[in-house]
C-alpha cells in the first residue's frame, strides 16, 4: 500500500485440490466491475469484493481458459489503452470524423 | 551416478547383497555357538521354580530397581534407543510396506509426526549414550572400534531417515537412497560387530534364566 | 521464412498491443516464470527470431507428439506454434518417402547452424544401430548429422531424455538417450512420458524468446517445470505427514482423497510439474485422479520396481538373495560347526587329568 | 610342577560352549555388570568391569572358534594369548572375583559372567596362574583332608567337647542313618558350636543323623581354584562315605561354595546323578519347623539383620528359609538393602578368603557392606555361612564397627524348647 506496489499471482503455478478454485472464487466474491476484452479469444476481468483484488482470465479462441491471475492493483494493466495507442488514435479518430457525413 | 541411479541400485540389487550378508554372518553365528553344545546338567532342579529360562528372555530387559539406580543412565538411553528405534522401524507405515513386501505380514502403523518425534527421541539416546560412552570410565575402558563402528551404523539410518521425511540437507531422491544405503551398511555391519546381540541376546538370556531356574531364583 | 521476427508475424496478423500484451503474459505463465517478467518476456519477444524447428522421431510412441499437437488445437499456443516454423515432422508432414526426406535435407541446410532439433524416441546404438533404421539410414546417422546444424536439441520425453521403455531392461536395441550420443551441443531434456504438453510448449516458448536454455537441473531438465518434486507441491502432502493413507483404490482413504504412497505412488521422487500445471488445462493429474504417481519424468522408472508397490519396497524380490544368504550359510556353518566340534574333541583327548601337581610350573 | 601355557589354552579350549559362545557374542559393553560388582563400585577401577575379567577367554573364543576368528588366525591378524596375559589377568579372575553371581544377574543381554569365570579358571589353573594360597589351601584339601589341615582326630576332639558340652551323643559313622552332616572344616576350628547345634536341633526333632569319619569335609576349593579334575576327587569323598553308609539325605553346612559344589557341580563333576538328595541345613530346619519339630521359644530383642551368602541364596535358591526361621527368633529383623539374591558380597567368597594376595582389595570391597550396616544401625547380623562369618568379622574388625555375628542354626539352637 505505502509503496503503491503492484503484485500478480499467477493462479495456474498453484497447486490447487479438488474445489480448492472453486472456493477460493467464492471466497474472494465479485465486486462492482466487470469487464471483458476480445483479444486472441475472450479475456474477462472483474474487481472481486475486496477492493484492489482483480481477476483476470485469458481465455483462447475455443474459450478455454489459458490462464488466470489475481492482480492487486488499481487497474489491471491489460485494461488500459497502450500508450501507443494513443496517437494511432487521434489519426483514426480525424480520419473516422471526416468521412462521417 | 545420479540421485536416481543411486536409489534404484539401493532398492535393488544392494539390498539383496545386504540381506544376504546380514542373514549369512547372523546364521553362520548360530552355527558357531550351537556347534559347541552344551553339557547336560545332571543335578536335579528345584521342584518348583518361580524363573525359567523363558522368563528370563522377556524379563532381563527390565531392571531390577537397584540395577536400574546404579545404572540410571546406561538404562534410560538404551530404553529410549531401543523403544524408539523398534517404534520407527516397526510402526512407519513405509517401514510396514517394506516388511510386507518381503514377509507379506503387516499391521495399521502410526501416525507419522509420532513416530518422527520418537525418531528424535531415539537420535538424541543414542548421541547421549556415546558421551556417556566416551566420558563413563568403565564404557571407555571397555570400547573399542568394533563399538564406534556399531553406534555409527546405528544411528544413521534413524539421521538419514529423519532427514529424507524432512526433505532436508539432500534431495528427496538422493537422501532417500542414503537412507536405504545406510540401512544396508548397517545390515552388513551386524554380524561382524557385538549388534549380534540382537539374536544372541535371547539364547544368552535363555542359558542364563535356566541356570538361575534351576536353583529356584527367577531372574 | 526463418529469418522474420515473432513480432512481424503478430503485426502481420493483425494483432493489437492489448493482443501482444496478453500473449507476452500467457507466455510467461507458460514458462513458469514469475508474473513479473512479463515486461522482461515482451521485450525479448520483440527481436524474438522465428527459429526453423526439426522434430525427428527415433524409437517412440509418437505419444509425445500426441501430447504436444492434440491437446493444443487452435489456441493461443497455436499462435505460437505458427510462430516456430515446424519445419519437419514425420507424423505432421504431407510430403512422404524420398519428398520427405529431401524437405528434411532442405530444412536442415537452410537454417544450418541456426535450427532447433527436437528429437523423441531413444537412439537405437547396438550393432551400430541398425534396429531402428529409416530410409536405408539408422536413427544414430540421421541423429549426429542433424545435430551437427543445431543450435540447440530439445530431448521431448523420457525416451529420448533417458532411454525410456526402449531402454528398459533388457534393452534389446542398446537404446540410449540422446544425451549419451551427442556431447558437444546444449541439450535440454524435457522428460516425462508423455511430458505435460504445456512443459513442451513452456520450454520450446523459452527458447524462442530468449533464445538460450533455461535453467537446468543435473539431469538437464529445466527447473521451471523440474525443479520440485511432485511431492512436494502435491496437495495430498498434509494427509501424508499425518500417517493418513489410502489402503485400496476404493477404500474409504483413496475415496477421501488421503496420500496414495501405499498404492505405490512415486511422487517423492520425481520432479515435474504435474500437481501445479497439472494436465488437459488444468483439470487434473494422476493423484488427484486416485491414481499414484509413475515416476515417468526419472531415469529407468521403467525398472524402479513395481508401480503399485510402496517407494519403500525393493525393486526385486529379495527372496533369491535371501537363499543365497541361507545357503552360503548352511554350507559355511556346517564347516565351522565341524572345525569347532574336532577342535573341542581335540582338547578333551589332550586333557590329562589334573592334580595338584599341575597347578604350578 | 607341570602348568604349562599350552595346558591353560587347552583347558579353555575344552571348556567352551554354547552359553559362552552366545555370551561373547552377546556383549554390548555397556559397563552394568562394573555397577553391579563390588570389586568395582569400591574401587572405580575399571579393570575390576566383570566381563574384561574374561578378555582372554573371548580372545580364545573369537580365535578358535568363530569362522572369522579362525581366518584371522591364519592371516596373523590376531595375537594368541600369551602366559604374559594370563599372569596378568590371574589377580581379576582370582582376587576380584568371588563368583557371587551378581554380575550374571545384572547383565541385560543375559550373560552368565560367573559361569565364564569359573570356567576360565579351568584354563588358568594349569597354566600355573592360581594364586599362591589357593593352591596350598587345595593341596592340604587333596593331602591332609581338608584345606585348613583338620584332621579326623581333630574332628573327634571337637565331637567328644561338644558332647560334653551338649551332654548329646554325635554319632559317627552309622549305617542307615536319614541325614548324613558334613562340616566345613572352618566351623570345626572356628565354630564348634555350629556341630552342638546339630545334636541339639536333631536330637529334639528325632532326626536320625550321622558324620562319616571318611567324609567329614565339606569344602571344595577344586571348583574355587577352577580344577574339576580335583573338585571330582573332592566331591567324590563324601558321594562314596554317603553312598558307603547308605544315607538318604547328605546335609550341607553352613558354607557357601560347599553347597555349590555338592548340590549343583557334583553330579556334573562325578557325571552321574547321586542315590542320595542333597539339602542345606537351612533347607532341613525350614522343613523341620513346618513339620512343627523345630519349636523355638523367646525371641532376640536387639536389632538384627541377615546377610544372605550369594552361594546358598542367588545362586543356590534358598532365599525364604533364613527369613522364615529368623521371623521364629527376631523381634527386630532388619532387612539390609539389596537384600536375598540382590545381595552384595562379603567380598570373601570363591576363594578370595585363602589368596593373601586379594587382602587390600578385599576389606576395600567390604566398604559396600559397611555403607549396608551403618544404613541399619543393627547390633547383630546373622548370616548361613562360615566363610562369610570370618571374612565379615575381619571387615568389621577391620573398620572397628561393633557389630557382632552370628551364625543361624547356632542362633535357632540357643532358643530350642528345653
Amino acid at each position: 500500500m505505502a509503496t503503491g506496489e503492484e503484485s500478480t499471482i499467477d493462479l495456474s503455478r498453484l497447486p490447487f485440490g479438488p474445489g480448492d478454485h472453486a472456493l477460493l472464487v467464492k471466497t474472494l466474491g465479485e465486486g462492482e466491475v466487470q469487464a471483458q476484452l476480445n483479444t486472441l479469444g475472450a479475456t474477462r476481468v472483474h474487481e472481486t469484493a475486496i477492493a484492489g483484488v482483480w481477476w483476470v482470465t485469458h481465455c483462447n479462441a475455443d474459450d478455454e481458459v489459458m490462464v488466470e491471475f489475481i492482480e492487486i492493483t488499481r487497474c489491471p494493466a491489460i485494461m488500459l489503452t497502450p500508450q501507443d495507442d494513443l496517437q494511432e488514435g487521434v489519426e483514426a479518430l480525424r480520419t473516422r470524423l471526416l468521412n462521417a457525413e | 551416478m545420479d540421485a536416481m541411479q543411486l536409489l534404484l541400485w539401493a532398492r535393488g540389487p544392494a539390498l539383496g547383497i545386504a540381506f544376504a550378508i546380514f542373514l549369512f554372518g547372523m546364521l553362520l553365528r548360530l552355527f558357531e555357538i550351537y556347534s559347541l553344545g552344551r553339557n547336560k546338567d545332571l543335578a536335579p532342579p528345584r521342584s518348583h521354580s518361580p524363573g525359567s529360562g523363558w522368563r528370563t528372555v522377556v524379563m532381563r530387559s527390565f531392571s531390577a530397581k537397584s540395577m536400574l539406580k546404579a545404572s540410571m543412565l546406561t538404562y534410560v538411553t538404551g530404553y529410549t534407543f531401543h523403544i524408539g528405534f523398534f517404534v520407527v522401524l516397526l510402526f512407519l507405515l513405509p517401514h510396514i510396506e517394506l516388511i510386507r513386501s518381503i514377509t507379506g505380514l503387516h499391521w495399521p502403523a502410526l501416525p507419522t509426526p509420532f513416530i518422527d518425534l520418537i525418531a528424535v527421541a531415539s537420535i538424541i539416546a543414542l548421541i547421549v549414550a556415546l558421551i556417556s560412552r566416551v566420558m563413563n570410565p568403565v564404557k571407555r575402558f571397555l570400547s573399542g572400534f568394533g563399538d564406534y563402528l556399531a553406534w555409527a551404523v546405528t544411528l544413521l539410518p534413524l539421521l538419514t531417515g529423519y532427514l529424507a521425511y524432512h526433505h532436508l540437507l539432500l534431495d528427496y531422491t538422493r537422501m532417500l537412497a542414503m537412507h536405504i544405503l545406510s540401512v544396508e551398511l548397517l545390515l552388513v555391519v551386524i554380524p561382524f560387530t557385538k549388534l549380534t546381540h540382537m539374536a544372541t541376546l535371547f539364547i544368552a538370556r535363555w542359558y542364563n534364566g535356566d541356570w538361575f531356574a534351576r536353583k529356584g531364583v527367577a531372574s | 521464412m526463418a529469418d522474420e521476427t515473432l513480432l512481424d508475424v503478430l503485426t502481420k496478423r493483425g494483432i493489437s498491443r492489448r493482443a501482444f500484451l496478453k500473449f507476452c503474459a500467457a507466455a510467461t505463465s507458460l514458462m513458469a516464470l514469475p508474473p513479473s517478467m512479463a515486461s522482461a518476456v515482451a521485450e525479448a519477444l520483440m527481436q524474438a527470431r522465428r527459429p526453423s524447428v526439426i522434430w525427428l522421431s527415433f524409437q517412440e510412441c509418437t505419444g509425445c507428439t500426441e501430447s504436444l499437437t492434440r491437446s493444443h488445437s487452435p489456441t493461443l499456443e497455436s499462435l505460437i506454434f505458427d510462430a516456430i516454423s515446424l519445419d519437419y515432422h514425420e507424423t505432421l508432414i504431407a510430403a512422404a518417402g524420398s519428398a520427405a526426406e529431401a524437405a528434411r535435407e532442405n530444412a536442415m541446410k537452410e537454417a544450418y547452424g541456426k535450427y532447433l532439433l527436437l528429437v523423441d524416441g531413444s537412439v537405437s546404438t547396438k550393432d551400430g544401430g541398425i534396429y531402428s533404421t529409416v530410409a536405408g539410414k539408422t536413427n544414430l546417422e540421421t541423429l549426429k548429422e542433424a545435430a551437427a546444424g543445431a543450435a540447440a536439441i530439445v530431448a521431448v520425453g523420457t525416451c529420448s531424455s533417458f532411454g525410456g521403455l526402449p531402454h528398459a531392461n533388457p534393452n534389446p536395441t542398446g537404446a540410449v538417450p540422446v544425451s549419451d550420443i551427442i556431447k558437444n551441443k546444449p541439450i535440454i531434456n524435457v522428460p516425462g512420458c508423455p511430458p505435460i504438453p504445456v512443459v513442451i510448449t513452456g520450454v520450446l516458448t523459452y527458447y524462442l524468446t530468449f533464445g538460450t536454455l533455461p535453467e537446468l537441473d543435473d539431469l538437464g531438465r529445466p527447473k521451471a517445470f523440474y525443479g520440485e518434486s511432485i511431492h512436494d507441491r502435491c496437495y495430498r502432502r498434509p494427509f501424508y505427514d499425518q500417517g493418513k493413507f489410502a489402503k485400496s483404490f476404493d477404500d474409504e482413504g483413496a475415496r477421501n482423497g488421503w496420500c496414495l504412497f501405499e498404492l505405490g505412488c512415486k511422487g517423492p521422487i520425481t520432479h515435474n510439474a504435474c500437481a501445479t500445471t497439472k494436465w488437459n488445462q488444468g483439470t487434473s493429474f494422476p493423484i488427484q485422479s486416485g491414481h499414484g504417481c509413475l515416476g515417468c519424468s526419472e531415469p529407468n522408472f521403467w525398472d524402479a520396481g513395481s508401480f503399485y508397490q510402496a517407494l519403500s519396497t525393493p525393486i526385486q524380490p529379495v527372496t533369491a538373495a535371501l537363499g543365497i544368504g541361507v545357503a552360503a550359510a548352511a554350507a559355511a556353518g556346517i564347516g565351522v560347526a565341524l572345525a569347532n566340534r574336532s577342535t573341542k574333541a581335540d582338547a578333551k583327548a589332550h586333557h590329562q587329568t589334573v592334580t595338584t601337581n599341575d597347578l604350578e610350573k | 610342577m607341570s602348568a604349562s601355557l599350552q595346558k591353560g589354552l587347552n583347558a579353555l579350549r575344552e571348556v567352551m560352549d554354547a552359553p559362552i559362545a552366545s555370551f561373547f557374542s552377546s556383549c554390548v559393553h555397556c559397563g552394568m555388570c562394573a555397577d553391579a560388582c563390588l570389586f568395582f563400585t569400591e574401587t572405580h577401577d575399571p579393570k575390576y568391569t566383570p566381563i574384561h575379567k574374561l578378555e582372554p577367554l573371548r580372545r580364545l573364543w573369537k580365535r578358535d572358534y568363530t569362522l572369522f576368528g579362525r581366518l584371522g588366525k591364519l592371516l596373523g591378524l590376531s595375537k594368541p594369548l600369551s602366559d604374559e596375559e594370563l599372569a596378568q589377568w590371574s589377580p581379576l579372575v582370582y582376587d576380584s572375583c568371588t563368583l557371587c553371581g551378581r554380575c550374571s544377574l545384572a547383565c541385560p543381554v543375559g550373560n552368565d559372567i560367573t559361569y565364564m569365570v569359573r570356567k576360565m579358571r579351568e584354563g588358568m589353573s594349569v597354566a600355573g596362574h592360581a594364586p599362591e594360597g589357593m593352591i596350598s589351601a587345595t593341596k592340604r584339601t587333596i593331602e591332609i583332608g581338608s584345606p585348613m589341615g583338620v584332621k579326623l582326630p581333630a574332628l573327634q576332639a571337637q565331637i567328644r567337647a561338644q558332647e560334653k558340652e551338649t551332654g548329646l551323643t554325635i554319632p559317627i559313622d552309622v549305617q542307615g542313618a536319614d541325614y548324613m552332616a558334613v562340616l566345613s572344616s572352618m566351623e570345626i576350628i572356628n565354630f564348634p558350636e555350629y556341630l552342638g547345634a546339630l545334636a541339639k536341633i536333631f536330637h529334639k526333632a528325632g532326626v536320625s543323623w550321622t558324620l562319616s569319619s571318611e567324609a567329614f569335609e565339606a569344602t571344595n576349593s577344586g571348583i574355587q581354584i577352577g580344577a574339576s579334575d580335583i573338585a571330582r576327587e573332592i566331591v567324590l569323598r563324601i558321594v562314596t562315605a554317603a553312598e558307603k553308609l547308605r544315607v538318604k539325605h547328605v546335609i550341607s553346612p553352613e558354607c557357601g561354595h560347599a553347597f555349590t559344589a555338592l548340590r549343583w557341580e557334583g553330579p556334573n563333576l562325578i557325571g552321574r546323578p547321586y542315590h542320595f538328595s542333597v539339602v542345606h541345613i537351612l533347607e532341613l530346619l525350614d522343613e523341620l519347623r513346618s513339620a512343627g519339630k523345630l519349636k523355638t521359644v523367646g525371641k532376640e530383642d536387639k536389632p538384627l539383620t541377615f546377610h544372605d551368602p550369594c552361594q546358598l541364596v542367588r545362586r543356590g535358591g534358598v532365599v525364604q528359609q533364613p527369613r522364615t526361621l529368623l521371623g521364629d527368633v527376631a523381634t527386630d529383623f532388619r532387612e539390609m538393602s539389596d537384600p536375598g539374591i540382590l545381595n552384595w558380597c562379603c567380598g570373601g567368597g570363591g576363594g578370595v578368603s585363602a589368596n593373601e594376595r586379594a587382602d587390600e582389595l578385599r576389606l576395600t570391597a567390604f566398604k559396600r557392606k559397611k555403607t549396608q550396616l551403618d544404613e541399619l544401625g543393627v547390633h547383630t547380623m546373622v548370616t548361613a555361612c562360615a566363610n562369610c562369618r570370618i571374612m565379615l568379622e575381619d571387615g568389621l574388625e577391620h573398620y572397628n564397627m561393633n557389630v557382632s555375628v552370628v551364625g543361624l542354626t547356632e542362633l535357632i539352637a540357643n532358643h530350642l524348647e528345653e
